[in-house]
């Protein structure tokens, strides 16, 4: 209460009326009401009730039962599909993210080595990064196709063809199918941030490093990775989160097919919720707040490590 | 002062004008839209049927106007799934029996007094009807065949019996010879569809089961474990084992399996329900069916022992249904009525070349696929029909495992019998 | 054509200890320039932006012309301000940076399109009219900055530290050029520095600030020759002036300054006022010039024995690094050019008593 | 400085660039081919040349596919929500950025929150919240949502950027005779222009290849977005490979064009919000 007389008398009085970065509270309203609004309706609010469904049962014709945490024990004890899905979610996360990160270091190295027409070789590699997921995802069935296939033309001619097959129907290929095709499109989008830090990094230190005799690999391993650690910590963490929560082009590419073997907790939320006929929103949701905590935490334990060997470090 | 306030009201007015547009863009006074939504846009001689069952109740109701919209059948039923609950959607719209939960849910009407009946058979009549009440005009109707390149199976030096049926152990050793000629025996894919992949299991556990044992089973009042199920799912395996469907099988989509089928790489059989020809009846540069392709229908193998070897799956496929929302129930009953008369009947049988619910009187076929029609019906007779197919019959997570096992997993060689029973019985047996 | 007064002005932020600002009053006549002098934080620039109507008034007045402004908002206070970084509008040619003002104001077209070209013409930027912001130089944007405080023709010139963002070659010329215009146009202005050489060469009067408080206010020579105390005394001149603890003491009836054990004969007009506080701790004050090698002729000279220290030859003179035999203080002496005297060295210095500065230890008040 | 290599070691290096090259546009590339040709053509030899080329293949899916819809539909929702989400998006950075007042840091927290909010938490309940206040199934839903979930990402760039424009220029301003709001608009927006360029061109390209929410929200085939209409082609039936390519080039080259022109901005803007 004493905050909003205050700020009555800011918009009152005069002591206000001067301040350059002073506002009275109507004006604050006009410049931030839009933004909240919209941020409130259609992101808050549907996040509360996410939560909400969560705990009920939302049966044909709105009837909405509430049953307490039954969907969470559902999920965690009685649902094999779902622990599939956090299999698969898993494993993607960690090897696309691994290969995302480093592989685009890999790649901003090749441009920071001055190869030949690096211009124009950044822009090149990094267009997959602007196509859409169905772009991506229609490509890439096209390339795993069995028969007219990239794939499998390419094992052909290279005299492999004993290795043709069809890779995104067998359960052992689908998921690193689907994973090669996710990696070829943000490979360009690491890299661009790591050739970034890495014309940012001092020339001296390097240069410095060249005086102490250090080779490429030294000097790599030794000065440019321990000073890029900040931007490959923030790269690992924005590649996991957005690893964590792969839908598009799963969807589009498999299905979550064959056999569950590339289902990810993300379809089989949207499974759950369209595809399968029960019209209950309430359990795909409770996966969905479930997944969601289960990211929270893990930014939270990477964050926590990864900053806590930076205070040892300096 | 006022050029200060005019950027936040613009951003207001043209959010409120944005969220207003398509609330006002509606509004009609006396003419009445009759909104239905229907799948098979892809079949040219089902819309041209429809369309004029549309045109018709224009004409008989002035002022009265039928839009269909066409879709694909995924995108439309995630349409419904979303329109329905809110109480919106479309006045009538496409409905296959199997999707119960849209009557559980009340989503669509009793029809009993709304449609001339007459004009239905009882049989097909019957899939729809729950509770007493019947919530559906079947409109198509189909059984399963097996598909077959004729000359190609000459050229293996195979003659087919009189009957249209091997016996399993000659149906395997087709297989076996058609592979050994390099030429892909089966042509089917379940890249876009949960059920495919099942017809030869399917019929087979029909015909091995009879048909009280075959329902038992896909209710879950019949173990997986049982010895005749567990040889049917044996003889399969070895089907499988021999090398009966493409490489791409699971990857493969239903209309690219038709391709596969009649024009590249091409493929010795086919099984499908007889709306096969909806498609493949297609004029050539379209995707269709060659005009000179040698299209013969055979029965499903007949099972040693089998409790029902004339046995035969029938099912209702394309219907109508009401959605309970609707403002115009007489009017979307005058369309499906529209669409069930005798002549209409005639029409669907001597352009869709495919069997119907509808009560139609066809003595003489004509027109360029009137032989194809004369032997699927050849292959109808003694036929004991079994109404219903296994992604009807199954809910839920059954229905789930079905998709995944028996149409996916196990024919596409990923699954041993004994997982394909196991995994089958987690998920159906409830005994 | 205005009178500022400010009266008893007081700044305090919300949870800052100490006032930023306390009570601070001052009037600049219409027509003179005053400089607000003090080292970085002193709170010259919130009084001035008090003034500017930019930052909200604790406690205090701020009037124009006799009518107090506190509540009057800046824009309509009539007054123009030159900002350190000159904020000009970087989207904006030269030209519409000058005109802004005064379309904002509803000046006729034709009379804005006038005064730009006047402005523009008596700045030398006529040329430069189309261009953005960025293609100009340091200097140049400067005088953008002051064209389109000029334009106005306001009542006031508010200056903040305008020039502290050139170098050192262009802030002389600019400065010469700042005061022209400014003695042209006879506007009242106050001008924001923390350079003693600006506020020396600039100023009609100088109001030194320093923790918040006003120190000094007076003619810039008058500051320089009566510092107020021992802040003024050492913020203004360079090198600052030498401070030398001493003690008065009566000898012959006459009060004398002994410095490291050397005794001052101070100037009649202070031993007069200083008659009865002999046998007292003070601190001497004494600028760097008025120490000698050679004394001039005709005057009173007293010599300390020195050491040097540092001898640094500057050109046109050298200063000496010394520190006193008696009492081990250092100072800076300023002395001509062709000194002989070199580091390591012990010599005698020459002052003059006349000039000899005297502060309270406590107070650090110039005492007479 | 560089590091240099010896030239002994520069040709793997030049050949590592060619082969990613070749990995990274050759698929494109592939697409591009195949969009000039027929189906029947590409099933013969699905890595011929586009010869001859069929250049009315795009007219055709431009009429006859319906990618016109799908085009208009995406340009429509597109633009109107990067409008909005910029105007707004850029008040809120602004009054964040420029004013002091209480609660400012809660406020910020509120909305920068929405940086981790996955679209999985959200998609469930707006499709609920759509269809109670009648906005599912149209494109003002959806623009709406799209608005509302990139709010966060907006006003972090924003924010960031306004926050460097020196305050002496909105003192300037404001002694010129400014109100608060033109301020914004006629000091903030323009100054800020090259960060609003970027959140624009990154909103862009997010917005215009979005999938999981146009795919919930939106379901008559004449409201469908590119992305949906593409897939719409892959699902149906009879799979016109042909058709699919040119559609998907539809979908590529406007994204591609403002890429040749503006490569440098759009890779600023994909990568604003990881370089910190």
């Amino acid at each position: 209460m004493s905050g909003l007389s205050r700020r009555l008398r800011g918009i009152l009085g005069n002591a206000a009326a001067t301040d350059a970065r002073a506002a009275s509270l109507g004006l604050l309203l006009m410049f931030l009401a839009p933004a909240l609004l919209f941020y409130a309706g259609f992101a808050v609010y549907p996040v509360l009730r996410t939560f909400y469904n969560s705990f009920h049962a939302i049966r044909p014709q709105g009837v909405v039962e509430f049953v307490g945490i039954g969907n969470f024990r559902s999920i965690l004890f009685a649902d094999p599909t779902f622990w599939k899905a956090v299999g698969n979610t898993a494993l993607f996360t960690v090897i696309a993210t691994l290969v995302d990160v480093f592989g685009g270091l890999l790649l901003a190295l090749c441009l920071f080595a001055r190869a030949p027409s690096a211009g124009l070789l950044r822009v090149i590699w990094f267009t997959p990064v602007l196509m859409s997921y169905v772009v991506v995802g229609v490509i890439w069935v096209w390339i795993y196709d069995y028969d007219w296939g990239l794939a499998n033309a390419i094992l052909h001619w290279i005299g492999l063809g004993a290795y043709e097959q069809s890779w995104l129907g067998h359960p052992s290929t689908a998921l690193w199918s689907v994973m090669g095709a996710h990696i070829w499109k943000w490979l360009g989008f690491n890299m661009i941030v790591f050739l970034a830090a890495l014309y940012a990094l001092p020339g001296e230190v390097l240069g410095a490093a060249e005086l102490d005799n250090c080779g490429w690999v030294a000097k790599l391993f030794y000065i440019i990775i321990p000073m890029l650690r900040a931007t490959i910590v923030n790269l690992l963490v924005l590649s996991f989160i957005g690893k964590m929560m792969v839908f598009d082009l799963v969807w589009i590419m498999t299905g979550g097919g064959p056999l569950w073997s590339t289902e990810t907790v993300s379809t089989y939320v949207y499974k759950r919720a369209f595809d399968w006929n029960t019209f209950d929103l309430g359990y795909p949701s409770a996966i969905a707040v479930l997944w969601f905590v289960i990211i929270l935490a893990f930014i939270a334990i990477m964050t926590r490590l990864l900053r806590q060997r930076d205070r040892l470090e300096f | 002062m006022l050029r200060g306030i005019s950027l936040p009201l613009c951003a207001a007015a043209l959010g409120l004008a944005v969220v207003a547009a398509p609330l006002g863009g509606r509004a009609q006074a006396d003419d009445v839209t009759l909104e239905v939504w229907s799948h098979e846009a892809d079949q040219p001689a089902k819309v041209a049927f429809r369309e004029l069952a549309a045109r018709n109740v224009e004409k008989a109701h002035p002022g009265v106007k039928v839009k269909i919209t066409w879709y694909e059948k995924n995108p439309m039923l995630a349409a419904l799934k979303s329109a329905l609950p809110a109480g919106k959607g479309p006045d009538a719209f496409y409905l296959e029996p199997g999707f119960v939960e849209y009557i559980t849910a009340g989503y669509v009407i009793p029809l009993d007094d709304l449609i001339d009946w007459n004009n239905i058979e009882p049989w097909a009549r019957k899939v729809w009807i729950h509770g007493g009440k019947t919530y559906g005009v079947p409109q198509e109707a189909y059984t399963n065949e097996i598909y077959y390149d004729k000359d190609a199976l000459k050229k293996l030096g195979i003659e087919l019996p009189a009957s249209g049926q091997f016996t399993q152990a000659q149906f395997l050793d087709v297989v076996k010879k058609t592979k050994a000629a390099g030429m892909t025996p089966i042509a089917q894919g379940v890249g876009d569809r949960p059920f495919p992949g099942a017809y030869v299991v399917g019929e087979a556990l029909l015909r091995k089961l009879g048909p009280d044992d075959y329902l038992r089973l896909f209710t879950g009042k019949l173990s997986f474990a049982d010895p005749r199920v567990a040889e049917v799912l044996k003889w399969t395996k070895e089907v499988v084992d021999a090398g009966a469907y493409p490489k791409n099988f699971m990857t493969l989509k239903l209309g690219e399996s038709h391709y596969y089928f009649y024009l590249k790489p091409g493929a010795l059989m086919l099984p499908m329900g007889s709306w096969y020809t909806g498609r493949a009846f297609v004029p050539e540069d379209k995707g269709g069916q060659p005009a000179n392709f040698p299209l013969g229908v055979m029965q499903f193998p007949a099972m040693d022992g089998g409790a029902c070897n004339e046995c035969k799956t029938s099912a209702v496929g394309a219907s109508f249904v009401i959605n309970a929302a609707t403002k115009h129930k007489d009017l979307a009953a005058a369309f499906l009525n529209a669409m069930s008369t005798p002549e209409m009947g005639k029409m669907w049988i001597e352009t869709i070349y495919l069997q119907t619910g509808i009560k139609a009187d066809v003595k003489n076929f004509s027109g360029p696929h009137a032989a194809y029609f004369t032997e699927l019906m050849e292959r109808q007779k003694g036929a004991k029909y079994f109404i219903g197919a296994p992604q009807d019959l199954t809910t839920g997570e059954c229905k789930d495992a079905f998709a995944q096992v028996l149409n996916s997993g196990f024919p596409g060689g990923l699954l041993s019998v004994d997982q394909a029973v196991q995994m089958m019985n987690k998920s159906c047996y409830k005994g | 054509m205005a009178v500022i007064t400010v009266e008893r002005l007081s700044k305090r932020y919300e949870g800052g200890s100490a006032p930023a600002v306390k009570e601070v009053s001052f009037t600049v006549a219409d027509r003179e320039f005053m400089v607000l002098l003090g080292p970085s934080g002193c709170g010259k620039s919130t009084v001035l932006r008090m003034i500017a109507g930019l930052e909200p008034i604790t406690a205090g007045t701020v009037s124009i012309d006799g009518r107090v402004v506190n509540d009057v908002p800046a824009k309509a206070r009539d007054i123009a301000m030159v900002f350190q970084s000159y904020a000009l509008y970087p989207h904006m040619s030269v030209h519409d940076n000058l005109a802004f003002g005064l379309r904002r104001r509803g000046v006729d077209k034709a009379e804005i399109d006038r005064r730009v070209r006047a402005a523009a013409a008596k700045l030398g930027l006529s040329e430069f009219l189309q261009r953005k912001p960025h293609a100009l130089s340091g200097g140049q944007r400067q005088r953008v900055a002051l064209g389109r405080a000029i334009v106005r023709d306001p009542k006031v010139f508010l200056f903040d530290e305008p020039l502290s963002n050139l170098d050192a070659a262009l802030r002389v010329s600019t400065r010469n050029e700042l005061i022209k215009q400014q003695r042209e146009i006879g506007t009242t202005s106050i001008y924001v520095t923390h350079d003693q050489v600006e506020a020396m060469t600039m100023g009609d009067r100088i109001c030194i600030m320093n923790l918040g408080e006003v120190v000094q206010i007076g003619r810039p020579l008058e500051v320089y020759r009566n510092p107020a105390n021992t802040f003024v005394a050492r913020f203004l001149g360079n090198p600052p002036m030498n401070l030398l603890k001493a003690r008065l003491e009566a000898r012959d009836g006459r009060t004398v300054a002994t410095v490291a054990g050397v005794a001052v004969e101070l100037p009649a007009r202070m031993t007069a006022a200083l008659a009865s506080q002999s046998d007292r701790a003070v601190i001497a004050g004494l600028r760097p010039e008025d120490i000698y090698e050679v004394p001039p002729s005709g005057t009173s000279a007293t010599r300390l024995p020195v050491r040097v220290v540092a001898v640094e030859p500057l050109g046109a003179e050298t200063l000496l690094a010394l520190t006193l035999e008696g009492s081990g203080e250092e100072l800076v002496a300023r002395i001509g050019r062709d000194t002989a005297l070199r580091s390591g060295d012990r010599a005698e210095v020459a002052l003059d008593g006349a000039q000899v500065h005297l502060f309270d230890p406590a107070t650090t008040r110039a005492i007479v | 400085m560089q590091p240099r290599l010896a030239p002994l070691r520069r040709v793997p290096l030049a050949a590592f660039a060619l082969f990613y090259t070749i990995v990274s546009g050759g698929p494109f590339l592939w697409v591009a081919v195949m969009s000039l040709r027929t189906t029947a053509e590409i099933f013969k030899n699905p890595y011929g040349p586009p010869s001859p080329a069929h250049w009315e293949k795009f007219t055709d899916a431009w009429d006859k596919s319906n990618y016109h819809t799908y085009f208009w539909n995406s340009v429509v929702v597109v633009t109107i929500a990067v409008v909005l989400v910029t105007v707004i998006g850029a008040m809120a950075a602004h009054c964040l950025a420029r004013y002091r007042f209480r609660g400012s840091r809660l406020v910020r927290f509120l909305i920068l929150s929405g940086l981790v909010l996955p679209p999985q938490l959200l998609i469930l309940a707006l499709f609920q919240i759509l269809l109670d206040i009648h906005l599912y199934n149209t494109l003002t839903g959806l623009i709406v949502v799209y608005v509302a979930t990139h709010i966060a990402m907006t006003v972090y760039i924003l924010e960031g950027f306004f926050a460097q424009i020196p305050q002496d220029l909105f003192d300037a301003a404001k002694m010129d005779g400014y109100s608060d709001l033109e301020i914004f608009w006629r000091i903030t927006m323009p100054v800020g222009a090259p960060a609003i360029f970027t959140t624009v061109t990154l909103n862009f390209i997010i917005l215009w290849n979005e999938f999981l929410f146009a795919v919930v929200l939106l379901t008559d085939d004449d409201k469908r977005t590119l992305p949906l209409g593409i897939m719409h082609f892959m699902g149906s039936h009879q799979l016109d490979v042909g058709m699919v390519a040119t559609g998907l080039m539809i979908a590529i080259v406007p994204v591609l064009l403002i890429y040749g022109f503006f490569s440098e901005t759009m890779i600023k803007g994909m990568t604003a919000g990881a370089v910190r």
